[in-house]
């Protein structure tokens, strides 16, 4: 597809399995960990626990972005306000210059806001980055529709296992890709 | 979790669909649209335009042809302000509070009402903006170093409203876009022409790999988590624009809670009235159904419940507290010169949310619509009351009290900020999944072959 | 402001000053400034820029004269102030008078001579030309010749003498309202047509039959402050007079008085001889000579015989007359009461009950007249005849508007006059209607002089150079047409040398005269004279009339006119400031009124602002209903001054003219009769009164702005008594709210609030306060406020930093009247402050809530928060050059103040507590290497304020005279249980009221 | 005696002292300038004055003092423009040396004897919303003190605006002053 040239990658060879059911992509997902396959790719058209748990992968770094994003947040709200009460000192109301409590409201927007930000941008950068992984070259519209798929890279030379083993998992069609 | 999963495939509601069912369906409300659409698209936009004669009209002559008069310096475009802002929230709530509790039936709306999240924050943005007398400098209330050396005054509710409406629009933009992506990317896949590259841009090479859904996944739901304070803090903050003020009825410690219930009330009762229409429009039956209006129809019981709660206790307080300025201010409410706003506003939204304690209305789509159509004309006057009818009420300077008259200027604006609404909205509903692909098929039992089950 | 019109001075004025800034800055958009500098070509000798000069001159604004200090900056006069050297006015001045500068500067002003052409339309000619052609008229005239006048008290009326005798006319003074019947009353009582003056400083007990002495009649300003000293209360003062006021309506002078009584229009006369015939009765005065001779007369009317009459019980009748008998009484009679038919009478009557009590000679002072004697209705009346019998050729008017104030048959007259002259600043009815206009100098601009008092002569001289160069004062106009030599000044120094003489007391007439001008005039004290009762008194005790015969039908209600407060006889009401300034008693502005008693309303079922249609056999007009509690019911009134058919832009076609309704003839006593009875017709129609008092509110209203005391409670407090103090939180928590506000300030003192600063503040005594509303004028006149118009002030868009605010409170003593001036309260804790986002509303480190105008974004929410609600908004573009909203179209804009800056739109504005006069102060301190003396400022209301009401200064100055005022136990702050710690203290009012 | 008179008598007086080199050097805190001879006018910074009035000349090579033209603004918060007659006091004997020198001159008697102010170009101008009192700052900077605001108008031919006379630029002076920096001390 020539569109997706903003996100193109090397082409790796390997197989590409289709499947029309999530009980047998998990099962192919295991009988591939059993038969001590690494980074294969898996495609799903929504998430599944079940397949999460077949994976069991690394949890994600995001959660890192928010909290140090909120953080950040909170910390420069406390700043802007104080600094900027003290940087100019106006009387108002009879109230103290730099007053805390009107000012953890600003301290708390910020926060959000800056966490929301890290996050999306975080998950963003992620998913990009393995969008650019190897392996995803091989892909089939209908994995974001109605079918799971599994890409094993693979050598045509050991090729055929994979292909017997996937088939065997009940893969509903199986393409060198 | 399996059990879980059970039960809501258990749910009377898509028992018949498959995957491949949704994504079509789905992509189906994407089509090249109709005449109605155009029609409706010019409605808006004509809307608009008249808003935006008018406000040329008082940036070139100032405030005074809006109908404000001492006391009552604030009107109708802050009334508009806080109807929006409260629109805004169910979006959010339906998204991430229903998320964090796991409740199923969200799927199919949340993405509904998200869209009208962030198009009713971007409306109600622009009133602040409109109803300062010199629009010219509203840029002074964000703290940018200039040359002056002055900063904005942090103790002031509406600085912190401005930033808790920006916060509260950044965020439920992040959050539309996050809910957007595996979405888009399914349209993509199915799409052709200049949407099929329109999508492949903005799905952002989304393919659903393990490793995306490995990111996605926690990324949403931390995103869920910081949402939630979030949508209750907004209309706290909005609310204490007033409730930091010694103005009677509305120096109340009530208000946050008081607020954000009516914001949810009034927000659900928004989504029901675009969804009905949208539902028939993009023949949505089968993803939207009647289990789903009457979930919508609980919350808006339940914060309906609320809000009468909240009308009561200010009369009860009005009279125990006994301020005279307090007393003063409900006797006007209820029986000075406005009378006629006040008691719309408590039929309205105390009395006529009773109804819906029955099933049948609760199932019945047309007097929901009805039903949202007053609460949302109820929140409205509740706003208006608040805010013009308790200035002109002048509760300690009676000798100020005086009434108060919107003009053209009031009215056109409004209606301008009605069409800037329904321009984007429609906009959007036609080129983007008005209802999410991913999520609806979490809703659905996974494909397996029978005999193959474990 | 016509082309050619001195623009090099005008550029002049605006170049070499930063006057210049704020003026241009009016154009529009604050920032704007004057592009070019124009120098001066000769430096003035008594100019500096940027500082005022300040001259001396007297108002003609009314007959009373008072004296006027002329505050000019490059070369324009921006402020009038009272002249403290003065005879008259003392340093204060009444908003009719501050507004003259209006009159100087209004925009409608005749800016070159015109004459009536073939097509009757006017058409600009020459100066030549005119005086050519007004000098031949005037020798054509040959005897056929009438100059009328206004009250000329100077020399001006004596050259008008000479010059209408040399040519064998007649020169007749025309005021509307004359003082006919005071005259009268005097003659029949005493023998005497003098009007004596009155010391209500003096009076223990002041009783008044109609005579508004705070508002129009005599001398009004002189008057209140000696009411003030009087009335006022001062703590440990065992006197406080009590005034009683007599009339079928409460005006500004009844709303002061201690109780109202609303007798029977016309028998006001009886009344007066019931209470002399109690005191006679039961000796409670000392007997004076000759009262033997009324006893038996006076017997007749007894309390009960009168009380049927005039509707006042007879129990009140005696009490009166005890506590008038019981001190140092002053009974005066005016007004309503000496516009009746039987006026004389009246004021006669009146005269006996002073005798009886024997304050002639102690409070009415004979012997230092007030200079009121010329000119009777009388007199205008037989004008008006001989006009309408052909028997004059030539009429010249000057000063007077006869137009306005005169009906129909006037003007059928006027057309039989052969060439009407009129010599006028302003197109008036008078002028256009007249053969040739000349324009006239504003008394501002010329000289003169008037003897407004035996033994006060007060000098009038120009404080500037006139706006349009093209405009003459009418005494040289008159000379150069009477082909006499010399300008109106010789004549005036001529005159002067007669004065020199008296009291010159061998200085040389140029030192006199330099004196003269820097003081404004100079004074003898005129010996008292005694009076006795004229031979032909005992007519009057025989009885005036039960009530007088009025014209109308019988059963028809009785309409009293009376003079507005304000637009006076109507020559105000071209004067913007006037037409916004709220009558002090029904508040409205921009038009006339009707006033109705609620009960009498409800019988006709007409409400606020209905139109009614009030026929008399003179005429009709359509007025709006105003009901109000303070007239007798079954009596209306309406104020005179609107309805103008001219007069310029701001009194064209507003309202009606009361003047329509009453009759051209003159009375017996050679006066105007001014009340007339009335049919009334309702119409469906309404309008919105133009006011600014609020809606009623349903749960009372004022009691904690106004705060009242009974005389002997005002009495027992003791120093240090708070009676007013709220608590909003109990005793315990004291020290606590004491330990936190301390910390508060101490996080709060930092930068510019650290050490010692001032903290202005300002005292209000409620008890001196009348409610004249002067400080309103003198706030618009030196904050640059804008005059928003009718149309806006109906949408409550008035723009008044100090407003009057007045409520009613009915109570066992009968209606009082409360009034208080409400201005921003400069709080320390102010609730508009902090929810500024931008900081434009701020605390000073001098106590001032600032306000900084080119801060200010216009989010109102300060206005909102604040609950004295005196923050104004700029809706609109006030000052924008041709603007509909414009409020100082050229040359009005001359008198802009420029210390202060002219708002933009969209900014909101306060009272700033005159911040400009205090950095005045303060940089002349500096200057001086001193520190600020208490009293060296004065905001422009407490200036004007002729009560004396009003103290500002520094708090924190323990020594200040605010800081003791302050410490009155009458002291209350207004919402004090808001905890916003005002800067303003008000002082109870006290009343005096039976305790119950 | 009015101001007018004691003007030109000052002038002559002024003229006088200034005549003796001596005299002027003393007590000038500048070094004597010599005004440059100005061929192309054009080339000035500044606008067109409709009299090219020399300060460079005048407070420079003659060292008359700011405050004798601009009297007021010691006392007053207006500095004022020098009426022509202030002019007159010196140039009533004062020709000029060059020719243009004397055309200038020509022209400032031309218009005293018209009747006719010259319309000056103004450079230092501040919004209407902003009050300067000269006399303050004369009063705490010095006499000398004016090219602080003004720049070193003895040396401009033709004068131009030196600072940008922004309220930054007022506070930053105001700060290092350690002088008020409320808002209301200026803005009212």
């Amino acid at each position: 597809m020539k569109l997706e040239s903003p996100f193109a990658q090397r082409p790796t060879p390997g197989v590409l399995a289709v499947f029309g059911e999530l009980g047998a992509t998990v099962d192919a997902i295991a009988a591939l960990k059993r038969s001590g396959h690494q980074g294969f790719t898996v495609y799903s058209p929504l998430a599944r626990h079940e397949l999460e748990e077949a994976l069991a992968q690394p949890v994600s770094p995001v959660r890192a972005y928010t909290l140090i994003g909120g953080i950040a947040g909170c910390s420069i709200g406390a700043w802007i306000t104080l600094y900027m009460s003290y940087d100019w000192p106006i009387q108002v109301g009879g109230k103290p210059i730099g007053s805390i409590p009107p000012y953890v409201v600003i301290m708390f927007e910020m926060t959000v806001l800056f966490g929301a930000l890290t996050t999306l941008l975080g998950v963003i950068f992620n998913t990009i980055m393995a969008a650019r992984q190897r392996g995803t070259i091989a892909y089939d519209p209908r994995f974001t529709n109605d079918k799971f798929g599994i890409f094993v890279p693979a050598e045509h030379t050991d090729a055929g296992p994979v292909e017997k083993l996937l088939k065997g998992c009940g893969a509903e069609e199986v393409r060198r890709g | 979790m399996t059990t879980h999963t059970t039960t809501r495939a258990q749910t009377p509601t898509h028992h018949t669909l498959s995957y491949d069912d949704v994504t079509r369906t789905i992509a189906r409300t994407l089509g090249s649209p109709g005449r109605g659409y155009y029609v409706l698209l010019a409605c808006a936009v004509t809307m608009l335009g008249i808003g935006v004669i008018c406000l040329l009209y008082l940036f070139r002559y100032g405030l005074g042809l809006a109908g404000y008069s001492m006391p009552t310096y604030w009107a109708v475009y802050i009334t508009c302000f806080v109807f929006w802002v409260g629109i805004a929230h169910s979006g959010t709530l339906i998204s991430a509070i229903l998320f964090l509790f796991r409740s199923g039936w969200r799927t199919a709306v949340y993405r509904v009402a998200e869209i009208m999240t962030v198009f009713a924050v971007m409306t109600a943005g622009l009133f602040p903006l409109i109803h300062i007398g010199r629009q010219w400098f509203f840029y002074w209330l964000v703290p940018y170093p200039n040359e002056r050396g002055l900063w904005p005054n942090f103790k002031s509710p509406l600085v912190w409203d401005e930033f808790a409406i920006g916060t509260y629009f950044t965020v439920s933009t992040c959050f539309l876009i996050m809910g957007l992506i595996p979405d888009i990317a399914a349209i993509r896949d199915v799409a052709t022409g200049w949407r099929k590259k329109l999508y492949t841009l903005t799905a952002l090479g989304w393919r659903g790999t393990n490793e995306q859904w490995r990111h996605y996944r926690p990324a949403y739901l931390y995103l869920a988590a910081l949402a939630t304070p979030l949508v209750l803090s907004v209309h706290s903050v909005v609310s204490w624009d007033f409730a930091m003020s010694q103005v009677p009825a509305w120096h109340e410690t009530l208000f946050a809670p008081y607020f954000v219930a009516g914001a949810i009330y009034s927000g659900c009762a928004m989504v029901i009235t675009l969804l009905i229409p949208l539902r028939a429009f993009f023949q949505l039956e089968e993803l939207v159904t009647l289990h789903h209006f009457e979930n919508l129809a609980k919350l808006i019981l339940l914060t309906g419940m609320i809000v009468c709660y909240a009308y009561v206790t200010e009369y009860f307080f009005a009279w125990y507290g006994g301020p005279t300025p307090e007393r003063e201010a409900f006797w006007y409410r209820a029986f000075g010169r406005f009378w006629w706003a006040g008691w719309t506003m408590n039929v309205c939204n105390a009395f006529l949310p009773w109804l819906l304690w029955s099933k049948r209305i609760r199932t019945n789509l047309v007097a929901l619509f009805v039903i949202s159509i007053f609460v949302n004309l109820g929140m409205w006057m509740e706003r208006f009351v608040i805010i013009a009818v308790h200035l002109a009420g002048e509760p300690f300077e009676s000798y100020v009290r005086a009434g108060y008259n919107a003009t053209w200027a009031d009215w056109g604006i409004m209606l301008g900020s009605f069409g800037w609404f329904f321009m984007w909205f429609l906009l959007f509903v036609k080129n983007f999944p008005a209802v999410s692909v991913a999520e609806v098929k979490e809703e659905l039992p996974p494909p397996e072959h029978a005999g193959r089950h474990r | 402001m016509s082309d050619g019109m001195n623009r090099r001075r005008f550029l002049t004025v605006l170049g070499a000053t930063g006057g210049g800034a704020a003026l241009l800055g009016a154009c529009g958009v604050g920032e704007e400034q004057a592009q070019k500098l124009i120098p001066y070509l000769t430096q003035p000798e008594d100019q500096v820029p940027g500082i005022a000069t300040w001259y001396a001159t007297t108002c003609r604004e009314c007959p009373s004269g008072c004296g006027v200090r002329a505050k000019v900056r490059e070369g324009r006069v921006i402020k009038l102030e009272g002249n403290p050297d003065a005879q008259v006015g003392r340093g204060h001045l009444c908003a009719r008078g501050q507004a003259a500068l209006e009159g100087v500067y209004n925009p409608d002003r005749v800016t070159d001579p015109l004459a009536r052409n073939a097509q009757g339309q006017f058409e600009k000619i020459s100066w030549t030309d005119a005086l050519a052609r007004f000098g031949a008229n005037l020798k054509g005239a040959n005897g056929h010749l009438a100059i009328l006048t206004g009250q000329e008290s100077g020399s001006f009326g004596d050259l008008v003498d000479e010059l209408a005798k040399s040519l064998g006319g007649r020169h007749v003074v025309y005021e509307p309202f004359a003082f006919e019947a005071l005259r009268e009353g005097n003659r029949l009582a005493f023998g005497t047509t003098a009007v004596p003056s009155y010391d209500f400083a003096r009076a223990s007990y002041i009783l008044s039959f109609g005579a508004d002495f705070l508002d129009t009649w005599l001398s009004p300003v002189d008057h209140q402050t000696a009411f003030a000293r009087a009335h006022g209360f001062a703590a440990g003062n065992p006197a406080m007079a009590k005034l009683v006021f007599v009339g079928p309506r409460m005006s500004l002078t009844g709303m002061n008085a201690d109780e109202w009584l609303a007798p029977v229009p016309g028998t006001e006369g009886r009344l007066a001889l019931a209470v002399a015939s109690v005191i006679v009765r039961d000796r409670l005065a000392s007997a004076q000579p000759d009262v033997g001779r009324l006893s038996g007369l006076l017997g007749r009317h007894t309390p009960d015989a009168v009380a049927a009459v005039c509707g006042i019980d007879a129990k009140t009748i005696e009490r009166v007359a005890r506590e008038l008998a019981a001190g140092d009484g002053l009974v005066v009679a005016g007004g309503m009461a000496a516009h009746y038919p039987n006026g004389a009478e009246i004021v006669a009557a009146v005269n006996v009950l002073n005798y009886v009590t024997g304050a002639v000679g102690k409070t009415v002072q004979f012997g230092p007249n007030q200079n009121v004697e010329a000119g009777t209705f009388g007199q205008m009346a037989e004008l008006v005849a001989d006009m309408a019998g052909g028997r004059i050729s030539v009429l010249v008017v000057t000063g007077t508007n006869p137009g306005h104030s005169l009906g129909g048959a006037f003007w059928q007259a006027w057309a039989k006059v052969g060439t009407k002259v009129v010599i006028s600043p302003y197109l008036d009815e008078t002028a256009s209607a007249a053969d040739l206009v000349l324009p006239e100098l504003h008394p501002l601009e010329q000289w003169n002089d008037s003897r407004p008092r035996a033994g006060v002569w007060a000098l009038q001289q120009p404080v500037m150079q006139p706006v349009y160069a093209t405009a003459r004062a009418a005494g040289d106009v008159l000379l150069a047409a009477a082909g006499k030599p010399g300008s109106f000044k010789d004549y005036l120094q001529t005159s002067w040398h007669a004065v020199h003489g008296r009291l010159g007391h061998g200085t040389s007439f140029d030192d006199f005269w330099n004196d003269a001008l820097a003081k404004g005039g100079v004074a003898s004290a005129a010996s008292v004279e005694k009076v006795r009762l004229a031979a032909g008194v005992e007519r009057i005790l025989a009885g005036p009339p039960d009530a007088p015969a009025l014209d109308g039908g019988a059963h028809d209600p009785v309409l009293i006119a009376f003079p507005s407060p304000t637009l006076y006889d109507g020559r105000g009401a071209n004067k913007p400031w006037l037409q916004e300034l709220p009558d002090p008693v029904s508040k409205i502005m921009w038009h006339s009124w009707v006033e109705v008693h609620p009960d009498t309303a409800t019988s006709w079922g007409v409400t606020d602002g209905d139109l009614v249609v009030l026929q008399s056999p003179f005429g009709a007009v359509s007025a709006p209903v105003w009901m109000t509690p303070a007239i007798r019911p079954g009596v209306l009134a309406v104020p005179t001054g609107q309805g103008h058919t001219a007069f310029g832009r701001y009194a064209k076609d507003r309202s009606f003219n009361a003047f329509d309704l009453l009759g051209g003839a003159a009375n017996g006593y050679a006066g105007r009769t001014f009340t007339v009875r009335v049919s009334v017709k309702t119409t469906g129609d309404h309008r919105f009164l133009a006011t600014n008092v609020g809606d009623p509110r349903e749960l009372g209203g004022g009691e904690e702005i106004v705060r009242s005391l009974t005389y002997a409670k005002a009495k027992a407090l003791k120093p240090g008594d708070r009676p007013f103090r709220a608590r909003e939180y109990p005793v315990y928590a004291d020290s606590a709210e004491a330990g936190w506000a301390v910390a508060q300030r101490t996080e709060a003192a930092r930068g510019n609030y650290a050490g010692h600063q001032p903290r202005w503040a300002m005292a209000i005594d409620l008890a001196r306060c009348t409610g004249c509303s002067a400080c309103v004028t003198a706030c618009y006149a030196e904050n640059n406020l804008p005059t928003v118009g009718e149309d806006l002030v109906l949408r409550r868009r008035q723009i008044s930093w100090m407003r009057i605010e007045r409520y009613w409170r009915e109570d066992d003593h009968g209606l009082q009247a409360v009034v208080t001036p409400m201005l921003c309260q400069q709080c320390e804790q102010a609730p508009c402050e902090p929810v500024c986002p931008v900081f434009a509303a701020y605390h000073t480190p001098d106590g001032l809530n600032g306000q900084v105008y080119n801060r200010c974004v216009g989010t109102r929410y300060c206005a909102n928060n604040c609950a004295y609600k005196v923050r104004y908004f700029n809706w609109f573009n006030f000052a924008e050059r041709g603007g509909e909203w414009e409020a100082w179209p050229a040359p009005l804009d001359w008198q802009l103040n420029p210390d202060v800056t002219v708002r933009e739109k969209g900014v909101m504005e306060k009272c700033t507590f005159c911040v400009q006069r205090i950095r005045g102060a303060q940089n002349q301190a500096r200057l001086e290497d001193r520190t600020v003396q208490d009293g060296e400022i004065t905001p422009a209301c407490a200036q004007s304020c002729p009560s004396e009401a009003i103290v500002f200064g520094d708090l924190h100055d323990p020594a200040s005279r605010v800081a003791q005022v302050s410490a009155d136990p009458r002291g209350y702050h207004v919402f004090e249980e808001l905890n916003t710690r005002p800067g303003i203290t008000y002082l109870a009012r006290v009343v005096h009221a039976e305790e119950a | 005696m009015t101001h007018g008179s004691t003007r030109v008598a000052a002038g002559i007086a002024l003229l006088v002292c200034v005549a003796v080199p001596l005299a002027a050097q003393g007590g000038q805190p500048t070094p004597a300038v010599t005004a440059p001879v100005i061929s192309d006018t054009g080339s000035l910074k500044g606008p067109r004055q409709p009299i090219f009035f020399r300060h460079d000349v005048h407070a420079g090579q003659s060292h008359i003092p700011c405050l004798y033209c601009h009297y007021s603004a010691t006392v007053s918060s207006e500095p004022g423009i020098p009426s022509l007659q202030t002019c007159g006091g010196c140039h009533f004997i004062v020709g000029g040396s060059t020719p243009t020198h004397q055309a200038e001159i020509k022209k400032v008697r031309e218009l005293t004897s018209s009747n006719h102010a010259p319309e000056w170009v103004r450079i230092h101008t501040l919004p209407a919303f902003v009050h300067f009192p000269h006399m303050r700052h004369i009063k705490a900077l010095g006499t000398e003190s004016c090219n602080r605001c003004h720049g070193e108008v003895r040396e401009m031919p033709q004068v131009y605006q030196v600072a940008p006379l922004t309220m930054g630029w007022c506070i930053n002076c105001h700060l290092q002053r350690q002088v008020t920096r409320d808002c209301v001390v200026c803005h009212y």
